[in-house]
């Protein structure tokens, strides 16, 4: 592998990590049987791509973006952009949450299983009869 | 050889004319023809040896067939979609990774987000919109678009929330409803526990009172109406669970629950339909904007602050409470 | 500025306060309060159309008080208008269509929540179409994916539950991927608006800097749009969640819901990426070769489906797959194409859906081939209803299907080396349609036999007033898509070059 | 600071595969609350305090109640067939 991109990959150590934590959430969220696992997977792989975004408007040596003492230069603070970008994405990620928590628990009262499979399989049997 | 082939053709004719007609499963159509062309089964199933052994186990348990090839076929079909899964998020994550190699580094001051969009929010956030945080500046008011969609997000997921969870007097199947919520969860735990409610005694005031603080000074320090309202969810959450239903259905019940979620969404709406109407059609909007640094300043951000939070807080005790016993 | 320039605002605002208002009505009410609000909806876009054929041009429009790379915009055009006015259209005629079936399938307690999700899907839909920012996109895809769950999920039956969850999953996945790109695209030019995007863009690529990124955006987000609009490898939720939905839901997740996502694709090309960008990148031929799958296995699936409604469903896969092959041809001829059959498809495939529900209230709510037989002449508008759904969907003259079909056809020739695939698919997939609706129209209009399965006792339910209404409609829209091609296809080419 | 950036980071990689492979529901759940926290923290370093308040409410906060309630309805809902089984 090349060194320069490995550097690389090390100087962009944020986005390296959230790159490889929306990997995983993605994985879980595809791949893991158990609904409440791929829930979690799913806000693994959202608060992944919240902390790329977050890092994004990160500028070494400068400050929050609340202006104090009536400084107003941009050398002063970070880029305040993404930290809205990613409050309105956390709202969004807490609304389908708890949405599919509530489907979660709908179909264990009606399936008695939290396996995705075997609900879509019980699904299908029940309306064959 | 002929004959044979006629045979076929009549059959295959006959199969075709009962499928047109709807009468045969075009499954079983297709089982059948794997019976006739015996060749065409190995076309699809790769290990004839497994097939036999199938057979085999399937004579000996006298399951039906054709249950058997099914569920055969669905399991090559999770392997084969499990194993491409794993490519699939493999390559993705490779694929980013490789990317991310090749963005700019974080912390640079020279990056191509840290551009005239950025610098007009820090230079002269303050002055048009009166916010001290620039970030509650910018989706308050530059962004306010995003953001009323963002509370709407939360309005939409509380209501399919309420259609999942929401146990009513009239529902269909009524007598499993009200098992399940006759086994309440709450049985299960201590009642009127003393050291969760002296805690909660102390706490609970605390909680509130931080939470009206972060509503409040959205504008002047990190915060705002969501994060506000979160936290004074978690103390309603709280003092529920310290007191009961009892006490806190006296002062919070589904109506007040309707009655704010609503005014404070139409208030938003209403008010953000303005400053966008006058915004887009040049004209002055006439709200002052106040000193900024006061508390009472930066126009409409501390309404909508405040608006967002009671919606929020409400939205979060809702959750809890459909939960926990589908109803409030 | 004209007064009519706000009508694009006025319609999503309108849209999202009737929902909120919804929440404290009763659920007829709230039924009154979404159909009247489609209704001037869609007056307010055709406004909008109007204005914008009148001056020749597209606008932008602030939202607040700051102008472009500031503050949130919204865009209206000629594309966006006639987009805008079809969706309001369809989207009433599904509601109306379903009426009488959503008040029994809903419990009449949360029957307002059903309409709470029509109005803040249409206002979702609306501003996918006028949207002129990423984020704000993103959130209402969002709204649009929650919405549609909604709809899937008001049954509360356990097939359309675990429908409902399968949706959310898979949607997620695309707006996990769609977010991921707009992080990116954020990284790399500093803009969340399209046009200041765009410019970036153009001036990365035209010093060649950063060239995996973009590509890897590209890539990012047509996939995770096309995940959430079900092209064909992602297609495995499609069935399901169309085929157990109530008839309202099936009709306006299967014509609206999906287009719209392909809609802002489209607009992410031409309007971010820039189209001979995409086309230089070989990206387009990705594009074309899940579309020319999804249009021949979404027809044999369809095959060899027995229950009528995942049929269908099955055959959205097959439309969708034509539509990404016209984004794929990678000419202006096969956008409109594909344009086209956007607004075909979700005219014909409500239109199934709603007959289709006529037809099974006649025959005791039985959705399988041999209890439809012969249910044409017991409900003989709906079976005309359908019998020209499934004629357009093959591609019959005079109807909405023929036109996109002849428009893919003649665009094929634009690309030389894809203009034989092209024609060999179209033909195959056309001979699939026509196999499996055909089948379906003959046992529709064929005899009851002696030895079928007997119809539940008292089969035959009147359908309600909504529901002709809606019938007779949709065959009107066909009829019009189909006869009156000429200036929607003027229309369309126009917007596209808007978009520019 | 950068080394403490990294320790946080790395253990969020270690917080999300456990996530993933932990049996037990309820350490998942525990596990992931502690991963909100961690995210919290690094968006404090980030110098984003809004961010980080409202991560600290709502995901470390709201999203691991409703988390915990699931758990615990289906617990409920299970100990409930258990023991009609064992009247049964």
């Amino acid at each position: 592998m090349d060194v320069s991109l490995v550097e690389h990959l090390l100087l962009n150590i944020e986005e390296t990590v959230s790159i490889v934590l929306f990997g995983i959430g993605f994985t879980i969220l595809l791949l893991h049987r158990n609904l409440i696992k791929k829930i979690m997977g799913m806000n693994i792989m959202d608060t992944a791509t919240y902390l790329f975004l977050a890092s994004k408007g990160y500028i070494t040596g400068r400050a929050v973006p609340i202006v104090v003492d009536g400084i107003q230069d941009v050398s002063a603070y970070i880029n305040p952009v993404p930290s809205g970008l990613v409050l309105t994405g956390i709202v969004v990620s807490v609304s389908t949450t708890a949405l599919m928590l509530a489907l979660t628990i709908r179909l264990y009262e009606r399936y008695h299983s939290l396996d995705l499979d075997e609900i879509l399989i019980l699904a299908k049997e029940e309306e064959q009869i | 050889m002929s004959r044979k082939k006629d045979n076929y053709e009549t059959s295959r004719w006959k199969k075709f004319k009962s499928w047109v007609d709807g009468e045969t499963d075009p499954l079983d159509h297709g089982m059948e023809a794997h019976e006739a062309i015996p060749p065409r089964e190995d076309i699809y199933d790769s290990a004839a040896h497994e097939k036999a052994v199938k057979e085999e186990l399937s004579k000996i348990y006298g399951e039906d067939r054709r249950a058997v090839l099914r569920a055969r076929g669905i399991r090559y079909f999770q392997r084969f979609y499990k194993v491409m899964s794993v490519v699939l998020c493999l390559g993705i994550i490779m694929v980013l990774l490789w990317t991310v190699a090749s963005l700019p580094i974080t912390g640079n001051a020279s990056n191509p987000d840290n551009n005239e969009v950025a610098a007009r929010y820090i230079e002269k956030g303050l002055q048009e919109t009166g916010a001290v945080n620039i970030v509650t500046g910018m989706i308050l008011d530059y962004r306010a678009f995003d953001t009323f969609g963002e509370s709407c997000v939360l309005f939409i997921g509380s209501c399919c929330v309420l259609v999942l969870l929401r146990l009513d007097g009239d529902s269909k199947n009524e007598s499993i409803r009200k098992m399940i919520a006759e086994s309440d969860d709450r049985h299960f735990e201590p009642k009127n526990d003393i050291i969760l409610q002296k805690c909660a005694c102390v706490l609970v005031p605390i909680i509130m009172i931080f939470g009206v603080y972060i509503v409040l000074n959205g504008h002047l320090s990190p915060g705002g109406g969501f994060s506000g309202g979160a936290v004074l969810g978690s103390g309603l959450i709280l003092y529920l669970n310290a007191f009961g239903y009892g006490k806190m259905g006296k002062m919070f019940t589904e109506k007040l629950y309707k009655r704010i979620t609503l005014c404070a969404l139409t208030f938003y709406c209403l008010a953000k339909s303005y400053s966008f109407f006058t915004g887009a059609n040049h004209l002055e909007s006439g709200i002052p904007l106040g000193t900024p640094g006061a508390i009472l300043s930066s126009g409409l951000i501390l309404p909508l602050n405040i608006c967002v939070g009671l919606v929020v807080a409400c939205t979060m005790y809702a959750f809890y409470t459909l939960f926990r016993k589908g109803g409030m | 500025m004209s007064f009519v320039q706000n009508f694009p605002f006025f319609s999503i605002i309108l849209a999202m306060f009737s929902g909120i208002v919804s929440s404290v009505l009763s659920g007829k009410k709230a039924r009154n309060l979404s159909l009247a609000m489609i209704v001037v909806t869609t007056a307010l876009s055709a406004g909008t159309l109007a204005f914008c054929l009148k001056t020749g041009e597209s606008y932008t429009y602030m939202m607040g008080h700051f102008p472009a790379p500031w503050g949130n915009e919204i865009r209206a055009g000629v594309l966006e208008g006639v987009t805008a006015v079809l969706f309001g259209v369809v989207m009433f005629l599904s509601v109306a269509g379903g009426m009488t079936h959503t008040a029994e399938d809903v419990e009449d307690s949360k029957l307002n929540l059903f309409y709470i999700m029509i109005d803040l899907m249409l206002s979702s839909l609306l501003a996918l179409v006028y949207t002129n920012d990423l984020f704000t996109a993103y959130v209402f895809v969002e709204i649009n994916t929650i919405a549609g769950c909604g709809l899937i999920m008001i049954r509360q039956k356990g097939r359309s539950m675990s429908a409902a969850i399968r949706y959310m999953i898979m949607s997620q996945l695309g707006s996990g991927l769609f977010l991921i790109g707009l992080s990116l695209l954020y990284d790399v030019t500093g803009h969340l608006l399209m046009s200041p995007a765009k410019e970036s863009v153009e001036l990365l690529v035209d010093s060649g800097s950063y060239r995996l990124p973009l590509l890897v955006i590209m890539a990012v987000v047509s996939v995770g749009l096309a995940i959430k609009s079900g092209l064909y490898p992602f297609h495995y939720w499609i069935p399901d969640t169309y085929g157990y939905a109530t008839p309202t839901g099936s009709a306006v997740l299967s014509g609206l819901v999906s287009k719209g996502y392909i809609f802002l694709l489209i607009k992410i090309f031409y309007r971010v990426i820039g189209y001979e960008n995409l086309v230089g990148a070989q990206m387009i031929n990705v594009l074309y070769l899940f579309g020319v799958a999804g249009m021949v296995m979404g027809s044999v699936h369809a095959i060899q489906e027995t229950d009528t409604r995942r049929m269908i469903a099955y055959s959205s896969v097959a439309q969708i797959g034509y539509i990404y092959m016209g984004i794929g041809l990678g000419t202006t001829a096969g956008m409109v194409a594909a344009v086209f059959h956007i607004f075909s498809h979700s005219a014909t495939k409500a239109l199934l859906f709603i007959s289709a529900v006529g037809l099974y209230e006649v025959s005791g709510d039985r959705k399988d081939f041999v209890s439809l037989r012969g249910a044409a002449y017991r409900n003989p508008l709906a079976g005309i209803g359908f019998a020209i759904g499934a004629l357009s969907m093959v591609g019959f003259p005079m109807l909405s299907g023929f036109i996109s079909k002849l428009l893919f056809a003649t665009s094929a020739f634009d690309s030389p080396s894809k203009m034989l695939p092209t024609l060999f698919v179209l033909a195959v997939s056309t001979t699939l349609n026509a196999i499996y609706f055909l089948r379906l129209v003959i046992t529709l209009y064929s005899r009851r036999r002696e030895g079928d399965k007997p119809l539940p006792p008292n089969p035959v339910k009147k359908s309600s007033r909504g529901l002709k209404f809606a019938i007779v409609c949709f065959i009107g829209l066909n009829l019009v898509l189909g006869m009156a091609s000429q200036p929607i296809v003027q229309a369309i080419t126009d917007g596209l070059a808007m978009f520019e | 600071m950068r080394l403490f950036e990294c320790i946080l980071l790395f253990s969020l990689i270690v917080c999300a595969m456990s996530v993933a492979f932990t049996k037990d529901l309820l350490t998942s759940i525990i596990i992931f609350m502690s991963y909100s926290l961690i995210m919290c923290i690094i968006w404090m370093i980030l110098q984003s305090p809004d961010l980080a308040i409202t991560e600290a409410a709502v995901g470390a906060g709201v999203t691991s109640i409703l988390f915990f309630l699931t758990l615990k309805k289906i617990r409920a809902i299970r100990k409930e067939e258990g023991s009609e089984q064992e009247e049964g």
